[in-house]
């Protein structure tokens, strides 16, 4: 019988020779401390709000974007009075129109706003919220529809996940390190560069970064495939890797029990994964997580919705704004986050500008 | 009186291929495989082809298919078509999960089988008791099979996982080395010897880190040879396949065969699902984690033509491919080309041998072609890369060219006393 | 020589049974099975979705058709799937290239998105005439690979837009459109209504009164017997799966010539496999696809109407299941009355000595 | 008039049998039996009383019920009403297994083996408790192999196999089971005279040692030959047992369908010197191997004539007719029609449409598998091979009124019972079936006709006119190429007949003088061999 790895933490010793690979001096620290933190309104009035949510597959619980967009309705309804309304998540292959019918069937039950979460959404919003200018609507991962009445709610992804790459490289202690994207979108596409220039930032041409996708554009089969994530991740492992950066969605559990057989660590994407049910057997391995703030948006937006205009929102909820951010609930992270906050700094200040598109 | 005649067989008549028992050249074509993987490994400096590592990848990968495809295997030769096997194995994996979650692997196992042999039973009762057309069960159960995991897992899985897509985290079944063997294995994989090397890897991948679970789905390969063309319940369930009136008129239970097989069927199906809940690295229950799966099964049995030593086969190189595929990426499938290139100059000198000039022509075509293409190409488009072992399998069909031996009463409705 | 009685009890026996199994699902997690079925019905008299349903009929029923030609040579082709996504692509791209006067325009469309359907049956078509090799390995195949090659070809790099963060085709220009049949404010009906009725009628007219519907008929029953009779199997093999494929072709069309105008990463998949399960449903009829593709689309509406109550979606899945089943078990049910009524009738007869009519003994 | 009939020697045996038929108490009797079908009454109130050890023949016309009547004997049908008894005793037989059980076995009128298993499985398939499924089962199979003649390996796939080996497979299986009540059903029909003298052979020896047979033929030559006694059924009643010694076969066949018993003899040649169709040093190659099924095979037919061609079956028939009609592809050789205005036309490469639009009616020798749509109405059938053609076409478009309404005038013309055309061809019986092909083929006015035994399992008077049709057309000038595997109608209708040994045609004889045994001992070889004892 081989030993089982799951029972120790496999994770811990990773961390203690940090920056053994880095070769590149951090910006200087920051000096005005963490000003983003009480940044959200609690003193709005939403009462009046009905507050419709349409969830892209998966849905609440889905411990992603779904679940973080409802999580902000949530914070919403507790702290701004508003109602909640109807809440329904997109099927697996469902059609375009289904889409529609649900965003129409939501405005006509009085939902003001509705919150569509995902890209997909963009046609439907946009055809859904031209027939009805009164109703309110914010669409998640999309900025492409050009309404008056449509909110888009988009992320600086390549930042967070810049902080990801950064953090690898500060981890990694074989100078090498991996990128597992579920299915190779732009969206997912930007963590990928984000994360290219984080390590790159940090460790110069010493460090390796291996990048690769489960499947192409179009075959969501990579975001619900730990199986083939687990070989991938392993495979990198083997060939020298020590710190896998997933972007998988569902997949990303194979990448985690990856590192954890394999003494290696790994990166969370979206939300705080060390914090998740699902994972909590294999929680020590993730260092860290690049967190994107659909809860924040969300709540912000149904706040600016309540005040009677979103032209306040950001036009991208990035670091500055917290939109996007890295997780700190695993304490390993703590000797590096120093180093981190003093990158995040840079980028907020405009010192260092990280492009959304792969360099390859 | 001339009662002794020896009628020459009829144009249909004997083979040539007769002469070579089936297991013998199934020995022959792992021997070329093996010869062409480490020549081609030695040729492209690609050891990947021929790691411990790939075959244990390999193995893991192919292990739902194979078991998708001895489900297939059982209810085929019934004479049942199961295109349900996807459904099936949709109930396994949350059966598994349930099962698991409250009693650990074995119990997970049982209730995965459990769960696929329901839906075997509810295909049985359409398909035999009620002569629906086998395509239509089988689509209907794949949506059933569907939903019901789904409604299930929002019933049960939500309260404990917050997610109805997925259940909590449960049991895995632990790994098992040989590990003596292994480290033999491993020094002599790393002495660098070409083929003893190769072999080596290969094998080493196959006897390290081995769950039960595998070593079960590989033992029921033979197993299911052996009950299925040993025993008098195996011929019994055959001749169903072949011939279910001559099977009726001669005593046999057709419908009750018939019952077995497809449960049996179902219970492999879902055991196949339970290998994607079950497996170190593997998802828990997660909603769409079969994603044809249990299609590639299928098409898995029916390459191996109908045969347990078959499906083996085309489970092991889809595995294979797919593992190849994920470790290696577009370097290593350029290589997978190369070994191509070698295995059809193989294929030419047979056939020039056996002065089939035509096969040897095409051969020789497609070897040319993906000789161009690897000559040609640093690296091959990304997007496509993923789908390399399908591709392998359509390419190996096309050179191999199949005589499928389709069990005769396949697919056919039959009804007790209705003979036609 | 239709019989109503055999052709219609079956599906109304079949959706009562199914009602009452989803009943018992709705039970257990705490719905009302009638306001459930209340909000069903309820959902085609407000807004589009009476209209949007049938917009989606419309692409079933091409599925269907597309699946029923398959079956009637006894191609199983699963590929319809693969072969709908390869057309649409490639037809988009195409279409967004080219300039052409409207009607002209159209057409150029649909036969490129025709041919490109048949071409992409036309491998598995080869490979089961001259190699043997099963057509199902072969789709089954070809449909996961069809992924990698729509995701290559609507690349940016190749012929892809990006907005937002999702990837199409270019937008085809408005002479390539097909107009919808506006109805109000019920919504638009596809204009490409017409071309699927057309194709049905043409699947009908093949089926009965063509000779190549003869030979396909004949040579998908008894191949043998077809062969002594002059027809080639394999020629009618070829042109089934071609065929089949070119019909394929059209699925995405009613979308994209109607609504979308570009085929997205994100536009929908499994209208293939949704066409097999509408075809056997409908048992290859053209009147039966029909009410088959409403049936279906039916379904998938109301999963969405249902979440209005808190209903999780897949109770539609699992009624569209039962369905399936228990229509073809209804027939069978349904033919074993009548065949049991028809021997008492023979056995009165018989007492005459007057000679009884035959049954007609369909199989399900 | 009377039949030129092959006496076989009368069998010692049957006096013995007919000691015995004093004894009084039944084997085997089936009281009141009623059997319906939707459309038709297969049986109604049947009676039939089997004595232990005896050979019982049951005649009837086609449809007539017979082997459903087998066929709840051997419990694979259930009786709406009416008893059976065996040895004595009420029984109730709900499937094989009982009839097993009781000692009862069948061999039916097709074939019921799984091609795809071997001999060895398809004998000890159901059985595998009687002697497992080892050396012990293995050594008994060779023991009934000895006794029935079977010679080939066990372990061969039944695939493989001819006819005849396939016959005695099907009778292995019974004795296998242990059954003392043997049914026969048609057991004969593919069989050439010294088979089935091989076969009476057997059954003798097995009467002898105390076995029961029922027996089912239309050749009513046999059943006087082997019957102790024979039991009518028409149209799904019996009409009377009798002691075959007594009766003539004529007598049988009037009581059989009522009308006088037919004969194939053709009264005057109607032989043109213009030929039809020659075929010329064709050759036709196994799929798998250089050997050759066809070799060198060189005839011609003309005008008028029917030329038959005798062989045993798998020595190339089936393949001579399946490549003049462009099913198979000849190897080598040419096959020409010549039209009646003397132009030659090479169709070697042609495909079987062309052929058959050239003028080639084709009656194929398995009628389920070639000639007939089985699940589709009998219009549809009448279409199947003149898709092409007027009246049931134009070409392109197919005219199912036409067809219909020709349906309906070959039903009338050729006596096809039937309620309708709209019934499906499978619900036909198999005479009637053959019926409507013979009619549909002699419609398409050939100048050949291909006949492949166009009288196979039909019965007596279904016979006569499907005789009498062919005979008609040739008069008119239509050449006739016949196969067939009885020797009475060979010899009977042919104007020449030559003989197939191997591929090859061997020899040629005259119809005039050669008698069946005579071209039977040609058709196995027996002049140039060394005769098997
Ligand atoms: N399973 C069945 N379903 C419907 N009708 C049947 C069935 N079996 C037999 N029949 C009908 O019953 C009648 C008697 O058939 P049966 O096969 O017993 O005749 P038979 O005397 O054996 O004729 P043949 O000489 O052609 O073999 C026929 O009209 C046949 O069509
Ligand atoms: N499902 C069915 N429906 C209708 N009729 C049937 C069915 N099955 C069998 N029959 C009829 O019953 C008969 C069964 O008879 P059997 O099995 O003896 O063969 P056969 O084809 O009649 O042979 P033969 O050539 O001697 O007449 C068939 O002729 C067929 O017409
Ligand atoms: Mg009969
Ligand atoms: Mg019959």
């Amino acid at each position: 019988k081989d030993s089982g790895g799951d029972s120790e933490a496999a994770g811990g010793d990773g961390g203690g020779a940090a920056g053994s690979c880095v070769t590149e001096e951090a910006p200087a620290a920051p000096q005005g401390g963490q000003q983003s933190e009480s940044k959200r309104k609690t003193d709005v009035d939403a009462s009046d709000l009905k507050v419709g949510l349409a969830f892209d597959v998966g849905g609440r619980g889905d411990a992603s974007f779904n679940d973080a967009a409802a999580a902000g309705v949530d914070d919403a309804v507790k702290q701004l009075g508003a109602e909640k309304g109807n809440e329904s998540p997109a099927a697996g292959n469902e059609s375009e129109a289904a889409k529609e019918q649900r965003l129409e069937q939501m405005a006509n039950q009085g939902n003001n706003p509705i919150i569509a979460v995902g890209f997909a959404y963009a046609e439907a919003v946009g055809k859904v919220a031209r027939k009805h200018p009164d109703t309110q609507f914010a669409i998640v991962d999309d900025d492409s529809v050009n309404a008056k009445n449509v909110t888009p709610l988009v992320f600086a992804e390549e930042e967070g996940s810049f902080l990801a790459g950064v953090a690898a490289a500060y981890k990694s202690s074989e100078c090498q390190v991996g990128f597992v994207g579920g299915v190779e979108t732009p969206l997912i596409q930007k963590f990928q560069a984000g994360f290219e220039q984080g390590v790159e930032a940090a460790g110069g041409d010493n460090i390796e970064v291996r990048s690769e996708y489960l499947t192409p554009a179009g075959d969501i089969s990579g975001f619900n495939d730990p199986g083939k994530a687990n070989v991938k991740a392993k495979s990198m492992i083997s060939q020298g890797a020590d710190v896998i950066f997933h972007a998988a969605g569902a997949s990303g559990k194979g990448v985690f029990e990856a590192a954890a057989a394999e003494d290696a660590l790994a990166i969370g994407v979206d939300s705080d994964q060390y914090e998740q049910k699902t994972l909590s057997d294999v929680k020590d391995v993730i260092v860290t997580s690049m967190l994107k703030k659909v809860d924040v948006a969300v709540y912000d937006y149904i706040a600016a919705v309540a005040e009677g205009s979103t032209d306040d929102l950001p036009e991208r909820f990035d670091l500055s704004v917290d939109g996007v951010d890295y997780s700190r609930s695993n304490s390993d992270i703590e000797d590096v986050s120093d180093e981190l906050d003093a990158y995040k700094q840079a980028i907020v200040d405009g010192k260092i500008d990280v492009s959304d598109k792969p360099q390859s | 009186m001339t009662s002794v005649m020896e009628t020459p067989a009829p144009a249909s008549g004997q083979r040539s291929s007769r002469r070579i028992p089936g297991w013998a050249r199934g020995v022959l074509w792992a021997v070329v495989a093996i010869g062409v993987l480490s020549t081609t490994s030695y040729l492209t400096d690609m050891p990947l082809l021929t790691s411990s590592d790939t075959s244990q990848t390999a193995l893991r990968l192919a292990l739902p298919i194979l078991l998708a495809a001895l489900g297939g295997l059982w209810a085929e030769r019934a004479g049942v078509m199961n295109i349900g096997l996807e459904g099936m194995m949709i109930l396994g994996t949350w059966g598994s999960a349930w099962g698991a979650y409250y009693g650990g692997v074995w119990v997970g196992l049982a209730a995965g089988i459990l769960f696929g042999l329901l839906g075997g039973l509810l295909h049985a009762v359409a398909v035999v008791t009620f002569n629906v057309n086998h395509i239509v069960s089988g689509v209907a159960i794949n949506l059933l099979g569907l939903g019901v995991a789904q409604y299930l897992a929002t019933l049960v899985f939500e309260p404990l996982s917050g997610n109805p897509r997925e259940s909590p985290p449960v049991a895995k079944f632990d790994t098992y080395s040989a590990t003596f063997l292994s480290d033999w294995l491993g020094a002599l994989e790393n002495e660098q010897r070409v083929v003893l090397s190769d072999v080596a890897g290969l094998l080493r991948g196959l006897v390290t880190q081995v769950s039960p679970l595998a070593m079960l789905a590989l033992l029921l390969v033979p197993v299911s040879y052996l009950v299925l063309w040993r025993t008098r319940f195996g011929l019994r369930l055959r001749s169903c396949g072949e011939s279910p009136v001559a099977a009726e008129s001669l005593g046999v239970n057709v419908y009750l065969h018939k019952y077995i097989a497809v449960a049996v069927s179902g219970g492999f199906a879902g055991m196949g699902g339970a290998s994607l809940v079950l497996l170190e690295g593997g998802a828990d229950y997660l909603e769409n984690q079969v994603n044809g799966r249990g299609y590639i099964g299928l098409a898995a049995m029916i390459f191996g033509n109908y045969r347990p030593s078959g499906l083996l086969g085309g489970a092991a190189l889809f595995g294979y491919s797919d593992g190849l595929q994920l470790s290696g990426g577009g370097t290593a499938v350029l290589a997978l080309c190369y070994g191509a290139v070698l295995l059809l100059a193989v294929i030419v000198v047979v056939q020039l041998i056996k002065r089939k000039w035509f096969a040897a022509a095409g051969a020789a075509v497609g070897a040319g072609i993906l000789y161009w293409i690897y000559w040609t190409n640093d690296e091959l488009p990304s997007d496509l890369i993923p789908y390399t072992p399908h591709f392998v399998t359509i390419i190996v069909l096309a050179v191999a060219a199949q005589r499928l031996r389709v069990p005769k009463a396949i697919g056919k409705q039959y009804r007790r006393g209705e003979d036609s | 020589m239709i019989n109503w009685r055999t052709a219609l009890l079956p599906p109304a026996l079949a959706i009562v049974f199914s009602m009452l199994l989803s009943s018992v699902a709705l039970l257990i997690s705490g719905a009302n099975p009638l306001e459930a079925f209340g909000t069903m019905a309820a959902q085609l008299l407000h807004g589009n979705t009476a209209v949007a349903t049938v917009n989606l009929a419309i692409v079933y029923y091409l599925a269907g058709l597309a699946a029923a030609i398959g079956f009637q040579m006894n191609v199983f082709n699963i590929g319809v799937e693969g072969q709908y996504r390869f057309a649409a692509v490639v037809a988009a791209i195409v279409g967004a290239a080219m300039k052409l006067p409207p009607v002209l325009h159209v057409i150029v469309i649909l036969v490129v998105a025709m041919f490109s359907g048949a071409l992409y049956a036309l491998l598995p078509a080869l490979l089961k005439v001259y190699r043997g090799v099963s057509e199902v390995i072969t789709t089954i195949m070809l449909n996961s690979i069809v992924f990698g090659i729509v995701a290559f070809l609507i690349n940016p790099e190749q012929f892809g837009v990006l907005h937002g963060n999702n990837v199409s085709t270019e937008q085809i220009a408005p002479s390539g459109r097909i107009p919808g049949i506006p109805l109000g404010d019920a919504g638009t009906v596809f204009g490409f209504v017409v071309i699927a009725a057309a194709l049905g009628y043409g699947y009908w007219f093949m089926l009965r009164r063509t000779r190549f519907g003869f030979e396909l008929k004949a040579s998908g029953e008894s191949a043998t017997a077809a062969a002594a009779g002059g027809v080639s199997a394999k020629k009618m093999t070829l042109a089934a799966m071609l065929i089949s494929g070119a019909v394929a072709g059209l699925i995405a069309m009613p979308e994209l010539l109607g609504r979308d105008y570009v085929y997205a990463m994100t536009s929908t998949q499994g209208y293939g496999f949704t066409g097999l399960a509408v075809a056997l449903l409908g048992r290859n009829h053209p009147a039966g696809i029909a009410f088959g593709a409403l049936l279906w689309s039916f379904l998938d509406r109301s999963a969405v109407s249902l979440e209005s109550l808190g209903i999780p979606s897949e109770i539609a899945t699992i009624m569209q299941g039962t369905i399936v089943l228990s229509v073809v078990v209804a027939y069978e049910i349904v033919r074993r009355a009548d065949l049991a009524a028809q021997q008492r009738r023979v056995g009165r007869a018989g007492r005459n000595g007057s000679p009884a009519t035959v049954a007609e003994g369909g199989a399900v | 008039m009377e039949v030129p009939l092959p006496h076989p020697h009368i069998s010692p045996c049957s006096s013995k049998a007919k000691e015995q038929m004093t004894e009084p108490e039944p084997v085997v009797e089936l009281t009141g039996i009623t059997k319906r079908f939707p459309g038709v009454v297969a049986n109604s109130d049947v009676h039939l009383a089997v004595r232990a050890g005896e050979v019982h023949a049951v005649c009837g016309e086609n449809g007539a019920g017979k082997s459903t009547l087998m066929k709840i004997l051997y419990g694979m049908q259930q009786p709406d009403e009416g008893t059976i008894k065996v040895g004595g005793e009420v029984v109730e037989l709900r499937n094989p297994q009982d009839a097993i059980k009781a000692g009862i076995g069948m061999v039916h009128q097709h074939f019921m083996l799984a091609d795809n298993l071997t001999v060895r499985e398809n004998v000890l398939l159901g059985a595998e408790g009687l002697h497992g499924m080892g050396r012990k089962a293995r050594a008994r199979l060779t023991t009934l192999a000895e006794q029935t003649g079977l010679h080939v390996d066990p372990d061969t796939l039944v695939e493989n196999l001819g006819v005849a080996d396939r016959q005695r497979v099907e009778i292995v299986k019974v004795l296998y089971r242990g059954a003392r009540i043997v049914i026969l059903d048609e057991p004969t029909a593919v069989l050439v005279p010294q088979e089935v003298d091989a076969l009476f052979e057997t059954i003798r020896s097995m009467q002898a040692d105390g076995y029961t047979f029922l027996f089912i033929s239309h050749k009513l030559d046999e059943v006087r030959t082997i019957a102790d006694e024979v039991t009518i059924i028409r149209r799904g009643t019996t009409v009377g047992t009798v002691d075959p010694a007594t009766v003539s076969s004529h007598e049988l066949a009037e009581m059989m369908v009522g009308s006088q018993l037919p004969s194939p003899e053709t009264r005057e040649s109607t032989v043109t010197d213009r030929e039809v169709l020659r075929v010329t040093e064709l050759r036709l190659d196994a799929e798998d191997s250089d050997r050759a099924v066809l070799d060198d095979v060189t005839l011609s037919v003309r005008a008028g004539e029917i030329l038959g061609i005798a062989g045993v079956e798998g020595n190339g028939q089936t393949e001579l007719v399946e490549t003049v009609m462009g099913m198979r592809k000849a190897s080598a050789g040419t096959v020409e029609l010549i039209g009646e205005d003397g132009q030659l036309r090479d169709i070697t490469r042609l495909g079987t449409l062309a052929r058959r639009e050239a003028g080639i009616g084709y009656i194929a020798e398995d009628r389920h598998r070639h000639g007939l749509l089985l699940r589709q109405p009998l219009w549809s059938n009448r279409i199947l091979g003149y898709q092409t053609r007027k009246p049931v076409s134009n070409g392109h478009l197919i005219d199912p009124a036409a067809a219909r309404e020709d349906t309906e005038r070959i039903v009338e013309e050729y006596d096809v019972r039937t309620p309708g055309v709209d019934v499906l061809a499978g619900a036909l019986s198999g005479g009637n079936q053959q019926k409507l092909i013979v009619g549909r083929e002699l419609s398409g006015e050939p100048t050949l006709l291909i006949a492949s035994h166009p009288t196979r399992g039909v019965d007596v008077g279904a016979q006569a006119l499907i005789w009498e049709q062919m005979r008609q057309a040739r008069h008119n000038g239509l050449a006739v190429l016949l196969i067939s595997a009885d020797l009475d109608e060979l010899i009977g209708l042919s104007d020449t007949i030559r003989v197939m040994l191997r591929g090859r045609l061997v020899s040629e004889a005259d119809p005039a003088t050669v008698t069946p045994q005579e071209l039977g001992s040609a058709m196995t070889g027996a002049g140039t061999q060394e005769e098997a004892a």
